[in-house]
């Protein structure tokens, strides 16, 4: 077991892979001899050599459609794509090119990529810098989607993300990257389509993912203070689903709420929101509710960014206020 | 309103002055083409025309369903290549990509069952007839959005030069795609890292209904875009096969030698519209009858039998390919429609589709 | 009263707005000469000449770029993307730029752009130019979303998309050109975020938009049949949205489904979904249904494509079984 | 695992052969340019260096939040285009973007009070640092994803150009910018259609850390591309705001008298970081050096006195700007939080952010 920061959790991720399998290679802007602009790819550059880890110009198409190429013929690849708002200037090769070849070709090829990206606010750095986009994914059929919200999940699904031979991207959250956590020692495999129960509870279930989590489980603590037991969820993969997870603990406690990053319309809770509301419409002893950025392109001065993103105090008035 | 703005083109395109073919260049007969490999070129393009007529009588009698988009008068691109590249090779095509994808060896009657929608496609009737795709072959897809498998094409090379294989890849492009952003992109990366890829635009003077030189800001739409990336401008006649083949056979072996991309812009001209219901109206009626006569397929049985091929053989070819083709039609025909278990398969590598458990 | 098609109304709404407005301007690929891939702009360039309807490069992010900047400056554009698929090649010009520009700036720039693209599958043009991605414009902040059903709708919802001063997406349904219908003659303008119910029932609500209104309808009049009274209601407008037209029915019919053409994940129909679980939870009488093409791309062959879309068959037995 | 790879680059550029200046052309104070427009760029470069400079001071003081990517050693070009600007021209820049806004005359205050997050901001504290615009002032925003501007400025253009109003769109963006496919696509876009518009790269050399000779097909990456768009590829020292300023009179009156757009390549570096927190180390040390010897404020001060200011008239306007620069500061910090009352304006033209009703 050490300490590592989720920030540096990238890097040794992604050397455990590489170390394991001499063909994954990577590329992306600044990640080499900078390290990555966020410091996450640090040493990777020293350790596995130039060939392996490339600095690319700023063409986003061009670095996905390699990654693509590369993998379709044998070649695993992850790619770095620095800020997840960026995915719009290569969104055709993500969402039109990846995501269906394999299908489209009648199971012909494999696309064994990992696009990583840095996902989410309270940088500070306005709507075009900060977004949550997982939902763009997750919407995508023919991509996976995940997003850890701790250092060990950030080594156990890169590891599972390089490993599946489909394409998945692979969300950091930017105001995570300084926290640290323990890591156990060793080769670390986790496993996609897997939620954790992260605080058991029996008055509600909240579903939270990356840096909504830490603060779900603020606001759940609080809500304890309030002889409110609520379970918290960390989705962490948003495809594939835990729909067992989610459903078993609607099952439980009769209460579902999500915490989302993403803005509201069509975000992943919408979808979570919907499959509860169907299959465990029985189970339901109130309102599905869903506490959201509000549907507003992000703001970038302090104030107004920290009222935008969910807060600890926005969850717990939300569920205190519903569940009463 | 102002109207002092600068016309985007004449108003009626099928009144601009037509673009005419360039002369056969007759000292091609003379290239170091082994004869062999001309008649393999020549039993190529017959395929190629034969199969996309069927086609186009498949669609006339409505059994190909959505869209196709023919190469015909344009089969000597696909030919030359076809000949110049080697089985481990890789080729990345558009929608307009049945030729490329004969060319490369797949099997006429998959193809055709493909365009029919049957089970028994080569994509098993998922993909259609704008993505083609035989791996087994090295064709690795046929991509229906402009520009995107330019890129896709570099990862391939990249694959092949990070294994250290001399495997070479070919991108065939038309006109249009060279005003798309992707293009630029994937040109300037292929040159920085000196990947051994070969892009083609078959410039065919057309994007659907537009003519290029009025959208585009340089007469040769690729070649005149090399310099921008270090690479030179290569123009090629693309109604010649043996001219094509033997600037593919130059970018190709530059490619193996790990000494980088190319760039070959191939002029050409389709005998009929963009898409299935398309009449090409669009197009001055004496640039499509100067194009017509220039057909490719003609002038290279003439040059066979300038160089000493009897007639006969020829015909012979002919008439073999005539054969596969109706079996190929056949083969087609006597596929089901696929069904319901094959609209979960493939989305996923294990498999299936689920996106839950 | 003059029976239009769907694909002339196009340029009959065009038409309507460009008389209006001497500064409006439309560009794209094809639709001048030629009337567009689809026809559906046939005769704009003989009425209104060649620098009010432009022909483009095959530069998609350069039709939304310029449109963008001409709007911010003063001329309202109406930009062509032939296929929705094909706002991927160009989604950092729509939601980043478009989007967001607005609030960036504190309120200092309009962008009246419409940008018309061509939606939906049952052409059998396969995975990449079939989709229905009416969802990837709806989850992103500033843009306002429009899907008309009828002739009508595309007349007047196109005069209402014109005079927005904000960008607006409007969806023209692929598969529903062809068909004809009553245009009521003079000025037609309607109203973005109105939704309409197209049938009136009490027994359950089904939200529909686009070509899945008129199998809801067929599905509704065999519901009929079973005895089943189905209220049918065109969303047509998902950004703004008729919430109160929806959660009105549902207070009334204590049944909600959704029929939507995007694949199942983050679908329109999650969000409406979401809001009914939320705010009429008290009102339901039994899960909240959604009735989705499947999370796969979409195949090329016909029978496989009929077998992908909601069909009048699939609605017709989800909810007979379902409300049985 | 072949290694015969090409290499991408050295492995560690702060060890690469350093890229130094060219000489200063002693020339260019001869060019016909008016002392008192000489006069006025010296004091906008004033501005614009102790602008940044308290700027990266108020950073330092963990006020500025967010990112800042300052242009201190870049001013003579936003100094050279502010002057040959007229007052209705449109500008567009990128997150780096400081210069391009206060060059075209917007209040130092309120741009201070931005980049603080304040309500007193000139964008209300919604944007920051990376979106400064000043639409009063014909600065149509800064755009921090890479290339878009370049196609929205096309529109401005083209809106002029709709309009029969002569006035231009000026779109600043850096070296790495070009090897985006929105560049390739604007820069096509804008030549077919005569557009009055000017692409301005400024090649400080580097995108964030990696030199740009590295990720680039040609040594000048955005004049070696002209030619593909069929334009002079035009290359300026961007340390002379004299030369910036003459190249950019050309490209204007090109533009307004409707003969097209121009690229022009403004070499130039800067003396610190990409953004705020970086130190920049991966540059070689006497490249780092050689570039701050050729700092244009000093130069131009040089300039200006061989051609006969008095010392003290420069000495004075260093002083007033210096009260400009605390005034704006102490502005800045008189301003609140913008408060929640903004958060959910301005999404809708008509005022607020309501997407239901
Ligand atoms: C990004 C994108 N934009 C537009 C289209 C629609 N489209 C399909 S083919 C075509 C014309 C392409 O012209 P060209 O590149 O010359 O190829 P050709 O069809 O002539 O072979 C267009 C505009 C597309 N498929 N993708
Ligand atoms: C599409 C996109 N990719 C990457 C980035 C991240 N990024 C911001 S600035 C920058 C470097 C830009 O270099 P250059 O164009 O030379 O401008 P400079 O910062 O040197 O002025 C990068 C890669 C971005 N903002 N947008
Ligand atoms: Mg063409
Ligand atoms: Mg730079």
């Amino acid at each position: 077991m050490a300490e590592l920061s989720y920030r540096d959790a990238v890097a040794y991720g992604i050397a455990q892979e590489m170390r394991r399998d001499p063909h994954l290679v990577m590329l992306g802007e600044d990640i080499g001899a900078a390290g990555g602009v966020f410091k996450t790819t640090v040493g990777l550059l020293d350790e596995f050599g130039p060939d392996r880890i490339r600095d690319t110009p700023i063409s986003e198409q061009a670095i996905l459609g390699a990654a693509m190429g590369a993998a379709m013929t044998g070649i695993p690849v992850i790619a770095e794509i620095m800020f997840s708002d960026f995915l719009a200037v290569c969104w055709d090769i993500v969402a039109n090119q990846m995501a269906k070849s394999r299908y489209m070709t009648g199971g012909q090829v494999s696309i064994p990529v990992v696009i990583r990206t840095l996902n989410g606010g309270g940088s500070r750095f306005g709507a075009q810098h900060s977004q949550s986009v997982e939902n763009w994914c997750m919407m995508i059929p023919g991509l996976k989607v995940v997003a850890p919200s701790t250092p060990a999940d950030v080594v156990g699904l890169m590891a599972a993300s390089v490993r599946d031979p489909d394409p998945v991207v692979f969300f950091e959250h930017k105001s995570l990257l300084a926290g640290k956590a323990e890591v156990p020692d060793g080769e670390l495999v986790d496993e996609l389509g897997t939620a954790r129960v992260v605080r058991e509870g029996t008055d509600c279930t909240i579903a939270a993912l990356a840096l909504m989590v830490p603060r779900a489980l603020e606001a759940a603590e609080r809500l304890a203070g309030d002889g409110i037991s609520a379970e918290v969820i960390d989705v962490r993969s948003l495809v594939p689903l835990d729909t067992q997870a989610l459903l078993g603990s609607v099952g439980k406690t009769s209460h579902f709420y999500t915490v989302e990053e993403n803005p509201r319309l069509c975000g992943w809770g919408a979808e979570l929101a919907s499959i509860v509301a169907d299959e465990a419409f029985w189970d339901l002893d109130g309102p599905v509710i869903r506490i959201t950025t509000p549907h507003i392109p992000l703001p970038a001065a302090e104030a107004l960014e920290d009222m935008s993103l969910p807060s600890v105090d926005r969850i717990y008035e939300t569920v205190r206020k519903t569940l009463a | 309103m102002s109207t002092e703005v600068h016309d985007p083109g004449a108003y009626d395109y099928s009144q601009r002055p037509a673009r005419l073919p360039v002369d056969v260049d007759h000292s091609n007969k003379d290239l170091a083409i082994p004869l062999q490999d001309r008649v393999e070129m020549y039993e190529l393009q017959q395929v190629l025309r034969q199969f996309e007529k069927r086609a186009y009588d498949l669609f006339m009698q409505n059994l190909v369903k959505g869209t196709s988009h023919l190469s015909l008068g344009m089969e000597a691109v696909a030919a030359g290549f076809g000949l110049a590249l080697r089985p481990d090779d890789y080729s990345f095509a558009t929608y307009r990509g049945h030729a490329h994808t004969i060319a490369r060896g797949a099997a006429l009657g998959p193809v055709m069952a493909e365009l029919l929608g049957r089970e028994n496609g080569i994509l098993k009737g998922k993909g259609g007839s704008m993505h083609l795709t035989s791996v087994e072959h090295g064709m690795m897809g046929s991509y229906a959005i402009i520009g995107a498998h330019l890129t896709i094409a570099n990862g391939a090379a990249w694959a092949a030069q990070l294994r250290g294989t001399d495997q070479v890849a070919v991108a065939f492009f038309g006109d249009g795609t060279t005003n798309i952003g992707a293009f630029h992109e994937a040109l300037n990366f292929a040159a920085i890292w000196d990947l051994p890829v070969v892009f083609v635009c078959e410039n065919n003077l057309y994007m659907e209904y537009t003519p290029i030189d009025v959208v585009s800001a340089v007469p040769n739409p690729a070649a005149d875009r090399g310099p921008a990336y270090g690479l030179d401008g290569i123009v090629v006649d693309g109604n010649d096969a043996d001219a094509v083949f033997h600037v593919a056979s130059q970018a190709v072996a530059r490619a193996r030698a790990g000494d980088g991309p190319s760039l070959i812009e191939a002029v050409t001209y389709r005998h009929g519209g963009h898409s299935r219901a398309d009449p090409g109206k669009y197009r001055p009626a004496d640039e499509v009858e100067a194009w017509l006569e220039r057909d490719p397929i003609p002038m290279y049985h003439q040059r066979l039998l300038e160089l000493g091929v009897p007639e006969g053989d020829l015909a012979a070819i002919q008439q073999s390919v005539a054969g596969r083709v109706e079996d190929a039609t056949e083969f087609a025909k006597g596929g089901s429609p696929p069904g319901e278990e094959h609209l979960f398969t493939d989305v996923w590598a294990a498999g299936g589709s689920a996106w839950r458990n």
